[in-house]
Formats: C-alpha cells, structure tokens, sequence
C-alpha cells in the first residue's frame, strides 16, 4: 500500500511541513502526503496534528489526491 | 444505471464557460486542452474587463505617463537635448495606441479559443436550469457550468450627484483623449490610486478623498504609508478619512473630522469599488446561493448546485485577473474529479504607480493576529546598487515570516520592478519553502532583486549584509 | 590537549579574508555576524572589481544610454516635445554620476564592515605561511584564511599591438569622456557585449570580432542569436569566427574563413577574457595548488590546505558577483563545521543589453547530454499584454525540464526586466521545485513574469494557454 511506501523512503515534504512536523512533535514519516507526487503538506502536517488530539475522526483523507 | 458516455451525450457541451475575460477564456482554453468538450458564451467583448477596460488599456496609459517622467528627469541622467517643458501627451495618440493593444489582444483570445477548439456562442446566457442555458435565440446544454460574468463599477447611491458635475468611472477614464485642470478620484483602492498617479503623472491637480485613514488596504501599512508619500511628493493631494457627500457643480463635498468641506474638480472619477455582475444571469431563480452581490462558492470554487463553478470577480472574492484564471483551473481540476482549493493567502497583487507596489500574503498586523510569533525584516532600496543605478531609491522590501517554522507569510515590495519580481515569492509561498530556502538561493547582482534575499535574511537571521 | 580556547588564542583572528571585492566584502560581514574574529585585507577599493570596475559602473552608462532609446522612441509612446536628433549624453557629467554612485556604495561597503566590526588591514598580503599574511610593515595571522582576490583584464599575448592604435581594456571604457566614432570590440563574452550595446547606443559605430560562432556562449544558442540579430538591428556588426591577429594602426587585423580582413577602429575594446589575480600573493610558495592560473579547490571552496579557501573569481570558476558572494557563505559554512557544497548548474546569468537576458542551468543542448530526455517549452514575448504595452515583443522565455521528473535543467530569458525575473527560478531551483510546483504557482496580471509560467506549461505539458 502507498503508506508502507511511504514509510520505507524517504518522506518528500515541502520545507514548511518538515519544519512544522518538527515544531509540534510530529514523526513526518507517518504523515500521508497529498501535494504533486504524495509531498507533505503544511495542511498534512495540521491534520495529523488534529487527527492525534482526536484519534477517531480521519475524514476521506483518500479523496484527497491532487489530479495532473 | 447511467454510464458516463450516455450522460454525456445528452448535452451539446461537456463544459460551457459563461464569460470570456481572462477567467473564463483562460479556463475555456484549458477545459478544451484537457480534453473536454468546451463552449464559451460571451454578449461582449472578448477579454472581458481586464483587456477591455482593467488591467491592459490602464498600463498603457502609466507606460506612457512614466516614459514622460523619465524624460522629464534626463539630466538626472546626463541625458541633454530634452526640454522637460516642452514634453507634452498627446491624448488622441495614446487614445490610438491603447485601442490598437486592446484589439491585438481581444483579437488574439479569439484566436486562442480557436486554436484549442473552443466553441464560440455569442450571446447573453441566462441560465433555465442548473444544465441550460439561453442566448436568446436559442439554448445550449452542458454538464458542466463555469459561471466567469465578472463585475462591473459599483456607483455609491449614498452619493448625491447633482447640478453640472461630470462624473465618470474607470471606463470613461480610459477614453479621455483631452485632461481636465482638476480631478478628484473617489477611493483610494488600487484602482483610485493608479487613476490618480496616471493623472497627475500627464499633469493633471488630483485630489483623492478616502473614507478610510489609509490608501491601498491591501498592502501593508508601511509600504502603503511610504507609497502615498511618494505620490503626495508627485502632485496628489490625498484626503484620508473624508466621508463623501455629494458632487454638485463641479464641486464634491465631503466630511472630515465632523466638519463640512469641499474639493473643486472639473472631472470627478468614481473609484469606489466593483461589484459582481450576474445581471440578466437568472442566477437566483435556478437556486444558486448569493453573497450579497456575490455568487457563493467554496474553496473549490463551487456552488451549492454541484455542476456550477463560479469564477473571477463574480464570486467576489478577489477582485484580480490572475486569481480569476487560477480560481479558473482550480474549478477544472475540481471538476474533472480531483482536488484542489485556492489558498487566498498566496495571491500576489500588484499596484502600477511608480515605484510599484506588489504584494503577497498577510499584512505584519494580521500575520501577528494569524500566526502569533512573527519575524518582521526590511530591506531600504536606498541601500540597494540597482535603485541607485536607477535613480530609484525610495521604497523597500518588508518580509513577514512565522517565527518558529520561517514559513512565508507576508512579502510586501515597493521599488522598481517588484511587479516582475514577486513571482520569486508567489512560487516559494505556493511550494511552502521557508526563509532558509529564499536565503540559500542565488539572486543575482545587481538586480533590485537582491533586496528580496536581504530582506529575508533581516527577518530570519535578524540581520542583512548590506545594510546595518 | 589544546583545547578551542587556547589554539584560538594563539592567532590574531579566526577568519582572515583577502580582497574586499563583492565576495570578501560580503563574506567578512556575515564571518563577524556569525560571532568569527575577523579582518579584511584590502589593498586598493572597497566593492573590488564589481563597485569600482566592474557590476555598478557598467550598469549605470547602461542605464543613461537605455533612458536614450527610450526618449529617441518617446513618440511611438504619444510622447510630444522631444527632437530624437537632439538627444545627446554629456559623457563628462555621466562620468560625474557613475563615480558619485561608485563612491557611495564604496564608502557604503566601509561603513558596513565598520557596523558589523570587521577589522580592516589596509595593505596587500602575501603568504608567510598557512596561517600568516605579510602585510609589508607588520604580519598578521588567522586561524582559517578566505582568499578572495578577485580576477583582472586578460591581455592575450597572441595579438601584437603595434603602431598607433588605442587599445584598451572595460577599467578605461568606463572611464571614457568622449566617444570614438568607430570602435572594435575584441571578444563576444558578456563585457565585449555589454559595451558593444552600450556604445553602439551612444552613436558609436562598434564591430564585435568573435573567434566562435556564437556569441554569449553560457545562454542557450537560440536566445543568443535572437540577441544578436536584436544588437545588429540596433547598428551593432559582429563578425564570427574571426580570429584577430593584430591591432595596427587603427585596424584590428583579423582572419575569417581562410581569409585575412581588417576593420578600422579609432578605438579597440579588448574583451576576451578575464584571469585570475594571484599577483603577489606568495600563493605558489606556501604549496597552494594552481588550475593553470586559479586557486584550486573543491566545491567546499576547500583549497589543497584545508584552512584555506578561495572563493570568487580568483578560484576560476564562474566569474560573477553573486557567484563570489555565494561561494563565500558556503565556505563560511564549511569552516564553521557544516557541510555546503555549490551547485555551479544553478547559478543565474545576467546581461544587461536592451532587452535583457537572463539564464541559468543547462544549454538545450548540455540539457540533452546530460538528462537524455528533456522537454523544451518556449512562449515568445510576442504574445504577452505586459511587453506589448512597454513596446518591447522582442524576445521569449524558454525552459528545458528533465521529461520524467519535471526537474527544471534550464531557463532562459531574453525581455524586459528579466534579470528581476530569473530570481523566480533561481529559487525554484535550489529548492529542487519541479515544473508542477511552478506552473501552480500564481504569476501576477499584467507581467512579463507571467511568460515564464506560460513556458513551464508550454514545455511540462505541451501547450501554453496564451500560445497556440
Ligand atoms: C481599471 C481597472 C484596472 C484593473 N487592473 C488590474 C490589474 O492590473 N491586474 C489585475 O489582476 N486585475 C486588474 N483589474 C481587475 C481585473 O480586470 C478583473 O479582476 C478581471 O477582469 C476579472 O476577470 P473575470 O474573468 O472574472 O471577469 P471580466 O473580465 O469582468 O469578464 C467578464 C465577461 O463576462 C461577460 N458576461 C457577463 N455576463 C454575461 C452573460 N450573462 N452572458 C455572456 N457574457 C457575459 C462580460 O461581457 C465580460 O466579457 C482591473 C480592473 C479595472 C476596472
Ligand atoms: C566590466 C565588468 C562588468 C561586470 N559586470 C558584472 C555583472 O553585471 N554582474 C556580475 O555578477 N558580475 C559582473 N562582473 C564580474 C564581477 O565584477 C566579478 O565576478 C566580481 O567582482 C568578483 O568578485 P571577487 O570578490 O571575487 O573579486 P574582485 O571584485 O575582483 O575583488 C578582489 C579584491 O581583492 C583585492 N586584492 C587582490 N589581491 C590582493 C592582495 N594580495 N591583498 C589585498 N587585497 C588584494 C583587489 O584590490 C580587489 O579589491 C563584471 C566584471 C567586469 C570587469
């Protein structure tokens, strides 16, 4: 699956989001990404932040691919 | 159950775009290379406001208005041979060479369309379901509705106008081939303050009256305080905090500071604002949700009725030919099944007086409001080679970062060029580079370029090279 | 054990840098921000090569004779009341503005090194050893050395000089206060071409005799043609492929195709080249490794001794001052313990000739050699609204891209204000952006920058919007 995948390489990531993911304490590597080509976003970043406050809620984060 | 294909088929147009100015022609083109069947409906001109009667005919008018204040300052420049009285507009003239611009360029979107396939409806479309459209002599379907009808000059009804006055909006402004002594400008917003530079620039007494105490909200108060000096320095007259009252005979009347006061203008130009424009559109009967003027969309850029996207001045967000096409592809990429959002914090806008204005992203006050901790850096093209090289010193560049990521939230440029420059800034805020990565990259020299990096380097390291 | 402190202790500074040209200059400044010791040893100016002979003084004779074209053009504009045939420039008074700017900004670079308390050591330094600089009356000694001492005029032994010719080099071409009538240019690179343009500007009658067949070798052949035929149309002859063998007697004799030709000249620019300065330095002596005449080092800016780098022109490797300035963070870097390296594929080239040119990365042609497959996008400037209204549709943007990855290998533009433009992509670039990121990004309405995004579509995928 893309989330293993993700976690075997090395996360692509926008440099807001790695210094963000950095901030709050955020292992960017189980961040799933949705910017061009699966990068992680700065809204990644704070969704993972929100979904780790509130463990349940993780909506239709799937949808969420960027077509070409 | 309905497949794709048979769906399709019953209507003429997989996307119909309503609206040819640069939203609509610019998504139609893109709709059309993306393999979608695709019609545009246009009552008007081609090109819409922007090529019409906004940004193009405008920036016609400043080129030849700051071509005459380079000449007027030649022996600045050891230039000899030029008498600075003797440099005079002719208005018939430039009246010919905007006209010839404006029809190269409409000319041209209608080659465009041509070229991608694009059908052409002329037409005025008034919509007969969320699928329907009516052009008056006949209908058209499409599965798909792009809704890009623009805006148009908003006139203040709390404003009197009476007696002999001539009153006239930036449409009529752009066709004056002969200037009146005195002018007053109505609205100190982009549109107001670049009227009023070009006058004033060809010689005309402006005086602007703005009912807030500041010109140009959308720019940074710093750099919008600096630009109104520059103009004042030029020959405007600003008139911050005046509550306009009534134009009558050839005088506007206003309240300053509880007091009755007026400002004699033999042309007075209403500036005031735009407003959406979905006149004869039949927007509401179908359903469609309005804010105020404004057809609602969502981040997406769609409506409430789901196969209708609303771009450009219409959905009242931000009033720019740019963000319309932006808004444009977005509505495609949402359309054809993806995902995208507008992030209206990453939109550059761009003030024509010279020096420029461009501007991105928040205002330090808001930056401090929306991020909490902040780092604020300045770098003075006084102390930049390039603006002294073109006798262009007054202005800066002014960067807002947040303080623990060095995300970019904020650039504000005022100088020489910022126009073509703020691009660099508009793709590291859309790519989410931080400080570090504009700092780490090269800007050549000598460019008024470079005071981008060292503004960053103020900010973020709290300290530039070139400047103590 | 000797510990930080003590070993510290022992030399005068921690960071000692030799020349104060725009890579010393720049790189003290920021050594003494980052809390080094420091000094600069500076023999002659302030600002080196760039402030005083170099970057600032060409650009502002350009800046007067760029300001002559457009008032000789003023009426194309509407622009009444100037008589091109008057127009001339006071060359002694363009002299006067020139050495005004040079002198500010020199002064300027002192007052900088002064506020960030960088010790000045007047004088010129030769090496004792790795640690030690003889100043000719006293010595000093620095834990890590930044040799920064810059290039100077490459007279080339082969062509004989001889009889009554006035030959010069770029330090006397800024210096000219009255114009030859006929002048040669010997060498095509940027200087030869940046004074052709300039001189041929001021009425000059300027032939440029280039042993390749190109000129401006780093740009991409299909720009630097365009910039050839766009220099000729302007009155600019330049013969390729000529190999000059002699200046005699007025005449630069030269070879072409097999045959001998000579072109009468009052005055000769020699331009073909610049070298490294090492004169005097005693670099040789201490063991310091030469690449013919550069100080070699690695893309640390590490020379064979490991306290000792060398960075700008004096290391041969690109010769420009942003390069300098850039190379000298990156040894700071290095030497404070991080690990930097230089990526000389991404570093922007500026000419400041009417329109400009600016590049950066790959050739088309390198592009190939080195990615196998690219894309090629090009958008002329024909096509843009913003290059219509300044009068200036000469020109285009073109992108070379890795076809699989999208990563940018190459742009190059040739336009008005490009060299404000190319900073876009040089950030871009080093933040290793591909062509997704670029084309999302928003370039700002009416610009020449929104060419460049029209490019990136053109070659990424296949069609520009405003392009057919
Ligand atoms: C004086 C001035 C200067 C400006 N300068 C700049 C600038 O420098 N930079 C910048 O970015 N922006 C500038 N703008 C703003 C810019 O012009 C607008 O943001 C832009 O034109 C909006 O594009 P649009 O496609 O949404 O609508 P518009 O350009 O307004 O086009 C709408 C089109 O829809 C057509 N239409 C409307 N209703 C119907 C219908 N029912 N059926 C068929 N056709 C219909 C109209 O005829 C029109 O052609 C300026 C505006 C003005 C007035
Ligand atoms: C006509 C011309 C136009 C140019 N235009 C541009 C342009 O537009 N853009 C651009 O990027 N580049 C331009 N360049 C190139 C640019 O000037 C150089 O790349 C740049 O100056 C190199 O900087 P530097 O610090 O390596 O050396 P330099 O600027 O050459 O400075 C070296 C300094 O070291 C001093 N020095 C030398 N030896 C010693 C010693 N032993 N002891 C003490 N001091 C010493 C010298 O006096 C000098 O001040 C131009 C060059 C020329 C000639």
């Amino acid at each position: 699956s893309p989330k293993e995948d993700i976690q075997t390489k090395k996360v692509l990531a926008t440099p807001v989001a790695r210094a963000m993911a950095k901030d709050l304490g955020i292992d960017i590597n189980t961040v799933e990404g949705t910017g061009p080509n699966g990068r992680v976003m700065k809204e990644d970043i704070r969704r993972a932040k929100e979904e780790h406050l509130k463990p349940k809620v993780k909506e239709g984060l799937e949808n969420r691919e960027r077509p070409k | 159950m309905i497949t794709e294909g048979t769906r399709m088929a019953s209507y003429d147009y997989e996307v119909a775009v309503i609206g040819a100015g640069p939203g609509g022609y610019e998504t139609a083109i893109k709709a059309a290379q993306l393999g979608k069947k695709t019609c545009i409906v246009e009552e008007k001109s081609f090109g819409g406001t922007c090529l019409n009667v906004g940004c193009i005919p405008t920036k016609v008018l400043i080129r030849t208005a700051n071509l005459v204040s380079e000449i007027r300052a030649a022996s600045e420049f050891a230039v000899d041979g030029v008498d600075p009285a003797a440099v005079s507009v002719d208005m018939k003239k430039l009246q010919q060479r905007k006209n010839g611009i404006v029809k190269t360029l409409t000319g041209g979107v209608q080659a465009l369309l041509r070229g991608n396939h694009v059908a052409v409806e002329k037409g005025r479309a008034a919509f007969v379901d969320a699928h329907t459209l009516d052009l008056g002599d006949r209908t058209i379907t499409a599965e798909n509705m792009i809704v890009a009808t623009g805006s148009k000059v908003f006139m203040p009804p709390f404003i009197a106008i009476e007696g002999e006055s001539r009153v006239i909006t930036s449409d009529e402004a752009l066709e004056l081939d002969s200037l009146p002594e005195r002018m007053a400008v109505i609205g100190g917003g982009v549109i107001g303050v670049e009227f009023a530079y070009l006058f004033s620039k060809l010689g005309v007494k402006v005086t602007v009256l703005e009912l807030m105490d500041q010109i140009l909200p959308m720019v940074d108060p710093e750099i919008s305080a600096m630009a109104r000096k520059s103009l004042e320095k030029g020959g405007v007259t600003f008139r911050l905090g005046a509550k306009v009252k009534s134009i009558r005979d050839n005088h506007v009347h206003f309240e300053l500071g509880g007091k009755e006061e007026e400002t004699a203008a033999d042309l007075v130009l209403m500036a005031v604002g735009r407003v959406p424009n979905t006149e004869g559109l039949n927007a509401e009967r179908i359903g469609l949700v309005f804010d105020r003027k404004a057809i609602q969309t969502n981040e997406r850029l769609q409506t409430n009725i789901p196969n209708i996207y609303a771009i450009g001045d219409v959905n009242g967000k931000v009033m720019l030919a740019h963000t319309a096409s932006h808004e444009g592809m977005t509505a495609l990429t949402n359309l054809c099944g993806g995902y995208a959002e507008v992030d209206y914090d990453k939109i550059p806008s761009c003030i024509y007086i010279t020096p420029e204005i461009a501007s991105i992203g928040l205002t330090e006050e808001k930056a401090k409001e929306r991020a909490g901790k902040i780092k604020v850096g300045r770098f003075p093209l006084a102390a930049n080679g390039k603006s002294m090289i073109e006798g262009s010193t007054e202005g800066m560049a002014k960067v807002i970062l947040d303080e623990t990521t060095g995300e970019i939230l904020g650039v504000h440029l005022f100088g020489s060029h910022v126009t073509e420059m703020i691009g660099e800034v508009s793709a590291a805020m859309a790519a989410e580079l931080t400080a570090e990565e504009v700092i780490g990259s090269i800007h050549p020299h000598p460019t008024v370029n470079e005071a981008v990096g060292e503004a960053f380097m103020a900010a973020w390291l709290g300290r530039a090279i070139n400047n103590v």
